[in-house]
């Protein structure tokens, strides 16, 4: 190890090397890598300078490891892709070669380069040499740091209980793994429960599904909580805490399910399970199979508010005398090592579709209410019924995309809804053979294994698939059947079809809550509004959050097979994890220097993680590293720089401020972007390859809370023509709530901008998911008229930006 | 008076109702939930007796169409103990007030709850004598006002449930008369009990206590039952307190002990083996 | 989860609670008010007649919202109220 | 005392031990209270009636019976009245403090018309005064001790014979009368062991209170009487559904506070079931009285010496003769009167300050009283009565 040296080294003992990397024509195709070379060879501390086609191959990484030990290198930087992807990789590198790897830096020539600079060669290769100037000169000022070993709890956490989050808590639980299932309303089963028959196996699914509910009822590792709601999630990998809100049944474990309390129960209400197809008492069990068989009181419905018991009926009733209105709301505390989110997803609510009727003519139903109907244990015994007449319809029509692919509904395609469509059209066909059935689509997506032969077979069986779906669909007043009209794109001919019922082939959506889940665990959610995994490749099943990871339609619109298979997946992440025991934590963290602490408290008040209490009678405060999370907001806002933040200290930030604006500064936008959210916006902007001006240098942080003013104020010094500060949207914030800190500052600083007579246009504050490349890159576009406006004076004027006042 | 065709009606002395008491006493919730359990107990009511003492609940023996005997002022659980030894098939249920159980019959409760005497004791607490024109008593609450604290309340109040508990009570439990369902199961249980059972019932008297400490109608007293009434079953009954914001209420002691006529009756049959 | 439950269930009349027969013995009644007050269902509210005793006994506003709960009955210190099942015949009670 | 020979073997199950025994006066009530049917005892330990107590505690539960000590003699009366009403004859034991508290439930017994027999073993007062001695201060307070009005009955046992016999009696009369009796003996009758004759069971005359005839409906009237101005008497658990109370009530049993009516015709039937039958209740003994000049009038333990006085006066040839009443309430005022009419004058010597010696006065006219009191642990001595006897002889 070289740590001990490196420490005590003079800066002209510095020893860099830099190797730029070509990403086969991915960088290479659009940046001179020679020349960016050469120019690297030319930077202060520089002993060598290399570029190889790709620096993440084996050969690439084994090179730096000689390269280390031949040429004694004691900094590292590697001009290739974004760190969001090879810093760990090139990381261990370094420490296979015994350099501690938080000397290692990167430069993100390709997304924030090469691919959305792709035809400006120049312009990209001149961006290239200065993101290598930037990284090279924090390169000189890096430190070896020291990463803490934390333990990780062999318990685990599933939050949602459909088949996914069953499947995942039944292979930990075998496993060995304590598990609890955390499932919020009143049985596990979720939508697969709902469902009448799988395909394209077309078994019966409560049957194969009912089996596994019940062997996560009993096993004895794990826990069930349902009719549960997680409140909080504190702490980090291999160390949560969880609060779960466990809502009372009002009717104890001893339940037999029998039945009579609902049978003597006066009110009744539309069973949610059945869709409203059928109705449940106040005092109900949703379904045959639920687990736990546990009936559960509906107290909105119940007539037993607050605490009087004004009705008897269900006690009196209950033989074993199980109801007990006494039951008071629990709140657990679980210490947990992992998390696996798997709380499903919602169906397309259709009747914003006007044009289809949707809960104005009863005889056009949904998709999921015909599973209910069809469901032989379902409302109508299996039986599908016309609501208006409850009789068998001879013709029906299924309408594909419903909510899915169109500016309407969600964007996306919901995976599912064809070959749910192609099952239900057989199963109408296996009962009543003579049914005229219809499926207007726009794409019939039959990728799957099977599928196609499902597919097939419905063509064989007669169903009638016609491309393009109706424009609108209205009711005979008489016959209460179904007028469609739309284009038949196949044929190009107009069609007007009766049939006596409409399925509505919906959807799938995120919950409309997932935006608490998303809260509590630190997620991040794509476009279409589902959890973002690590990595859309190489890590689907993490959650950008260290120890969480994801399972089924949470994830993204899947069916039962690829819900299960991510399940086990998701389980077996987490059980690696669990298996080591412990987890090195990255060292950014922040530390105090209590001789310059004047005890103002000004950090404690913007902690997000209350690692930092006061110390009055010492007139100082006191740091909790291991509390600390990182985000570096502290060290931003104390005033007396008493606090440091590991790995982005000032000397590093300013050291990439200023070698950003060596040159041409007046022409540049320096952005500062949080690691979670902006930066990996400007990496799917890469990734998505969406060009916008080569003049932005991007500077990461682990939070925008860690952009002080003084960051700010010195490009501006430096003479910069504009500064961006970016971070994840309110709410969203990776460390809680530290960007409300950014905020906050940049309102300061354009209120000093204006005391100056600075164009505070000039400062520009925008908050960026990982999914907005676009608002990215626009932003970029948008602040050039800022840029071009500029004048000699007004740079002058600026620096004054540093001095006080 | 009308056939009413009321489903309690076999229960009451038709001829004797309406009772005596005030518009919203509890008095009357209690008499309705002791008929509703009798009735789905289908008890023999030719084997039930109900005595009750001095004070208007003391009146209740006189409207259940039962045998019934209304004693003298604190005396119902003597004549009681005398009826129920001399009689054990009896079902003997005494009804009375907080004042005559256990302010001048205070003695004869305890010992009663002693011996475990098989006798089942309901006691309408309203916290004053409401016959006499609302005067304290033994469970007054403290600072309350009546017509002899003027000044507001200065003597603690009796804990009867803490006290039957303390006594040796087999069963015991608090409800409101709010909590009619409750209360019902309550004295469906006591009847069905062996020993000594004590159920307090707080209970409303509008007319005096209500209108002396500002719940001047019989519905703000039943909303203090319903805001401050919390159920914890089995909790310490010490720590069962009835305050203007909180009403303990639930079951607090239910066990199994040999009642007085149970270990009289094993007695006698062992003397007469000797023989 | 949230579904919108806007049809009429298909066993809507199967599951049809019993209808409800309140009966108010007006003289009996002292107007403490109990039953309006805690009717889950607000079926009852005071009326303008006056009964011997000279109060305003309650009045049934809609017998089709009772839901037989039998609370009005079981909290009235008067026995001057209680509910039944319609159309059957023998009075019976809320057990 | 050579007398357990005459005492056969103790058959525990048997009730009335016949035969001639030698026994303590307060183990005689008991035995008698057993022979007249009594099987409920309440009581409260209390000298010089403790005795009785605890013969009962040993007997009843032999024959099937209820002892229970109670926690005071409030308790006790209340007991007895709950079990007379459940059907079994009851009765309790006790002396003067114990006989103050009952006061309250004695006015409830007679009020609800419940038949029962309370002895008061009467001993030195006021107040705690002397628990071993003898006394005979509380008859005035057993006629009007309890608030209201009423007539009582009250019998005077002198010897241990009589301990057993009037307690039969008593019982005999408060079954017929709905009434509570009493027995008032005092500490040395109650102490005092003396040969006693137990007679079968069979010639034991034994009354049981009347029952309704009618079966149990609506209408049932539990206080409405017969001739005898007596209601007959149903009792808890034979489905009559009665009601009964210390309030004024009318026939049904039903609170009748208000009318001034119900109350004048109870309260005057409570003493006419008393007075009209006056004849059938009061008992006495005459002795020596057929040609006497001078009577003794005397009652209980002082009875006793006054008995043997007279005895004494005839042996000088003076013609003196005694009139003991057994009821002491209703008082024997007629006999009274027609002797005060025949003799010089009357002697009333009695263990107290001079209470039944009013009665006697009123009933005696211008006839002179002389009234011997004697309180403390002695009773009169034959000569204390032979000297006023001789004195008036002169």
């Amino acid at each position: 190890m070289t740590l001990p040296e490196v420490q005590t080294q003079q800066k002209d003992d510095l020893r860099i090397g830099v190797y730029v990397c070509h990403c086969g024509l991915n960088i290479a195709g659009t940046v001179d890598c020679e020349q960016v070379v050469a120019f690297a060879a030319t930077l202060p501390h520089v002993v060598l300078a290399k570029d190889n086609r790709y620096t993440c191959s084996d050969q690439g990484q084994e090179l730096i490891k000689k390269d280390i030990k031949e040429h004694r290198l004691n900094r590292v930087v590697v001009a290739s892709c974004s760190p969001r992807l090879h810093e760990p990789t090139f990381r261990r590198a370094c420490e296979e070669a015994g350099l501690n790897k938080y000397l290692f830096e990167m430069a993100n020539i390709r997304e924030h380069c090469s691919w959305v600079h792709l035809y400006e060669k120049e312009a990209a290769t001149e961006k290239a040499k200065d993101l290598v100037r930037m990284a090279v000169a924090k390169a000189a000022l890096l430190e070896p740091e020291t990463e803490s070993v934390v333990p990780i709890i062999n318990k685990a956490l599933v939050i949602g209980g459909g088949v996914a989050g069953i499947q995942a808590a039944l292979d930990l639980a075998d496993t060995g793994y304590k598990v609890f299932l955390v499932e919020k309303e009143p049985s596990i089963g979720g939508r697969m429960a709902q469902i009448d028959k799988t395909f394209p196996t077309m078994d019966c699914s409560i049957c194969i599904l009912a089996p596994k509910m019940s062997d996560a009822g009993r096993h004895p590792n794990i826990e069930l909580l349902t009719n549960s709601d997680i409140l909080d999630v504190k702490g980090y990998i291999g160390n949560f805490k969880v609060k779960v809100l466990k809502k009372p049944r009002y009717v104890t474990k001893d339940c037999s399910a029998c039945g009579d309390c609902a049978t003597a129960c006066p009110v009744t209400a539309p069973n949610e399970f059945d869709l409203g197809l059928a109705t449940r008492h106040a005092i109900y069990t949703p379904f045959a199979q639920a687990v736990p068989s546990t009936y559960i009181v509906d107290r909105n419905l119940c007539l037993n508010k607050e605490n009087i018991i004004v009705c008897d009926k269900c006690i009196k009733a209950c033989e074993r005398k199980t109801i007990d209105f006494n039951m008071k709301p629990e709140t657990l505390e679980l210490d947990v090592g992992t998390i696996i989110v798997a709380t499903g997803a919602d169906v397309y609510d259709p009747a914003s579709l006007v044009n289809y009727g949707y809960t104005k003519y009863p005889n056009v139903i949904t998709s999921l209410e015909f599973e209910r109907l069809i469901n032989a244990g379902g409302p109508s015994a299996g039986h599908l019924l016309r609501p208006t007449d409850m009789r068998i319809p001879k013709s029906v029509a299924f309408i594909q995309c419903v909510g899915s692919r169109s500016e309407k509904g969600n964007l996306y395609c919901s995976n599912v809804c064809c070959m749910n469509t192609i099952k239900d059209a057989l199963l109408i066909k296996e009962h009543w053979p003579e049914t005229e059935i219809y499926v207007y689509y726009v794409d019939i997506r039959a990728f799957g294994k099977g599928f196609e032969d499902l597919y097939k077979r419905a063509r064989k069986e007669g169903v009638h698939f016609i491309r393009g779906l109706p424009s609108e669909i209205w009711e005979d007043r008489k016959t209460r059947g179904l007028w469609l009209v739309g284009e038949n794109t196949l044929l190009r001919e107009v069609y007007k079809t009766n049939v006596e019922m409409v399925i509505l082939s919906i959807g799938l959506q995120p919950r409309v809550d997932s935006d608490i889940i998303q809260r509590l665990c630190n997620l991040s959610r794509t476009p279409d509004g589902f959890f973002m995994e690590a990595h859309p490749k190489l890590r689907p099943v993490d959650a950008p959050t260290g120890g969480i990871f994801l399972a089924g339609c949470a994830e993204s619109p899947k069916d039962i097979k690829d819900s299960v298979t991510q399940a086990s997946a998701a389980a077996a992440r987490a059980s690696i994890l669990m298996a080591q025991g412990k987890v090195t934590v990255e060292a950014i963290t922040s530390q105090l220097t209590p001789e310059s602490c004047t005890g103002c408290q000004m950090c404690v008040k913007v902690c997000p993680f209350n690692a930092i209490t006061s110390v009055p009678e010492l007139k100082k405060v006191e740091l909790i590293e291991a509390a600390c999370s990182g985000c570096g907001t502290c060290s931003a806002e104390c005033p007396f720089n008493a606090i440091t933040m590991h790995h982005f200290t000032d000397a590093q930030l300013f050291a990439q401020i200023d070698a950003a604006t060596e040159v041409d500064a007046d022409k540049k936008i320096v952005a500062f972007c949080c690691n979670w959210c902006s930066y990996a916006g400007a990496d799917f902007a890469g990734v998505s390859r969406m060009q916008y001006p080569t003049n932005v240098r991007v500077i990461r942080t682990m939070c925008s809370g860690r952009v002080a003013p003084k960051f700010v104020e010195r490009a501006f010094a430096r003479g910069a023509a504009a500064v961006l500060v970016s971070g994840c949207h309110i709410g969203d914030c990776h460390y809680i709530n530290a960007n409300l800190q950014t905020e906050k500052r940049v309102e300061r600083l354009w209120k000093k901008m204006e005391r100056l007579g600075l164009n505070k246009n000039r400062l520009q504050l925008v908050w960026v998911s990982a999914a907005e490349g676009e608002r990215f890159a626009s932003k970029i576009k948008e602040m050039q008229s800022t840029v071009s406006n500029v004048n000699p004076e007004e740079i002058e004027k600026s620096r004054k930006m540093t001095e006080r006042g | 008076m009308e056939e009413s065709g009321h489903p309690y009606e076999k229960f009451l002395r038709k001829d004797r109702i309406p009772h005596i008491w005030c518009e919203g006493c509890g008095n009357g919730i209690i008499l309705n939930c002791f008929a509703r359990a009798l009735d789905e107990l289908n008890m023999d009511l030719n084997k039930v007796v109900v005595v009750s003492g001095i004070g208007c609940i003391g009146r209740v023996s006189g409207y259940t169409n039962t045998d019934s005997f209304h004693t003298t002022h604190g005396r119902p659980i003597a004549f009681a103990t005398g009826v129920k030894l001399a009689n054990p098939e009896l079902k003997v249920v005494v009804i009375s007030g907080d004042g005559d159980l256990f302010a001048i019959g205070g003695n004869h409760f305890i010992h009663a709850a002693r011996r475990n005497l098989d006798i089942q004791v309901v006691c309408a607490n309203n916290f004053i004598y409401g016959m006499t024109g609302g005067q304290y008593g033994p469970t007054t609450p403290l600072d309350t006002w009546t017509t002899t604290t003027p000044y507001g309340n200065i003597e603690q109040a009796f804990n009867l449930v803490h006290l039957a508990a303390a006594c040796g009570s087999v069963y015991v439990a608090r409800w409101t008369t709010l909590q009619t369902r409750w209360l019902t199961e309550s004295i469906k249980k006591a009847l069905q009990k062996e020993g000594f059972s004590f159920i307090e019932v707080v209970s409303q008297c509008p007319e005096i206590f209500g209108r002396y400490n500002k719940m001047e109608t019989a519905i703000k007293m039943m909303q203090w039952f319903k805001e401050a009434s919390v159920v914890e079953h089995f909790s310490d009954p010490a720590k069962a307190e009835i305050t203007p914001h909180r009403i303990v209420t639930g079951e607090f002691v239910d066990i199994e002990k040999p009642s007085y006529g149970r270990l009289l009756k094993e007695m006698k049959t062992r003397i007469a083996e000797k023989k | 989860m949230p579904v919108r439950t806007w049809r009429r269930p298909l066993d809507a009349d199967k599951v049809k609670p019993p209808q409800a027969e309140v009966h108010i013995i007006k003289d009996r009644c002292k107007g403490c008010g109990y039953c309006i007050e805690f009717c889950p269902k607000d079926v009852l509210e005071e009326s303008n007649e006056i009964n011997k005793r000279g109060i305003h006994p309650p009045k049934v506003i809609d017998e089709e919202r009772c839901a037989l709960c039998g609370f009005c009955s079981a909290v009235c210190p008067d026995f001057a109220i209680y509910t039944t099942e319609k159309n059957c015949k023998e009075k019976k009670t809320t057990k | 005392m050579t007398t357990t020979t005459t005492t056969p073997i103790e058959k525990p199950r048997q009730i009335v031990r016949s035969g001639r025994r030698f026994i303590s006066g307060d183990i005689a009530c008991a035995e008698g209270a057993i022979a007249a049917g009594c099987r409920f005892f309440a009581g409260y330990p209390i000298t010089p009636a403790t005795e009785i107590a605890e013969h009962m505690a040993r007997r009843l539960p032999q024959i099937d019976g209820v002892y229970i000590q109670m926690e005071d003699e409030i308790a006790s009366m209340a007991a007895i009245i709950g079990a007379s009403y459940a059907g079994v004859k009851s009765m309790t034991a006790t002396s003067g403090p114990g006989f103050s508290l009952m006061m309250e439930n004695i006015g409830l017994a007679l009020m609800t018309e419940t038949p029962c027999v309370i002895v008061n073993v009467m001993r030195g007062g006021p107040s705690t005064g002397q628990p071993t001695m003898p006394g005979q201060q509380d008859v005035m307070q057993a006629r009007w001790g309890s608030h209201g009005d009423y007539e009582i009955i009250a019998l005077a046992p002198s010897s241990v014979q009589e301990m057993f016999d009037l307690t039969i009696d008593a019982f005999n009369l408060a079954e017929s009368y709905r009434v509570p009796v009493f027995v008032l003996a005092d500490e040395i009758v109650g102490h005092m062991w003396e040969r006693v004759t137990i007679p079968n069971a069979e010639s034991i005359k034994i009354v049981n209170r009347k029952k309704p005839t009618a079966p149990p409906s609506n209408s049932f009237a539990p206080f409405k009487p017969d001739e005898d101005l007596v209601p007959p008497m149903a009792v808890f658990g034979e489905g009559y559904h009665f009601h009964a109370t210390g309030l004024t009530h009318d026939e049904r049993g039903y609170p009748r506070t208000e009318s001034a009516e119900v109350q004048t015709q109870l309260v005057q039937r409570l003493c006419n079931k008393i007075r009209k039958n006056k004849q059938k209740i009061v008992r006495f003994e005459n002795a020596m009285l057929e040609d006497a000049e001078v009577a003794v009038v005397a009652y209980g333990i002082a009875a006793r010496a006054a008995l043997s006085a007279v005895r004494k006066a005839r042996a000088e040839d003076i013609k003196a003769g005694l009139l003991r009443p057994l009821t002491i309430w209703p008082f024997p005022d007629e006999q009274v009167a027609e002797l005060a009419r025949r003799v010089k004058a009357l002697v009333v010597p009695e263990m107290n300050c001079g209470q039944i010696v009013r009665e006697v006065e009123r009933a005696a006219k211008e006839t002179p009283v002389i009234f011997l009191p004697k309180l403390g642990e002695e009773p009169h001595k034959p000569e204390e009565i032979l000297d006023v006897i001789r004195g008036i002889h002169r």
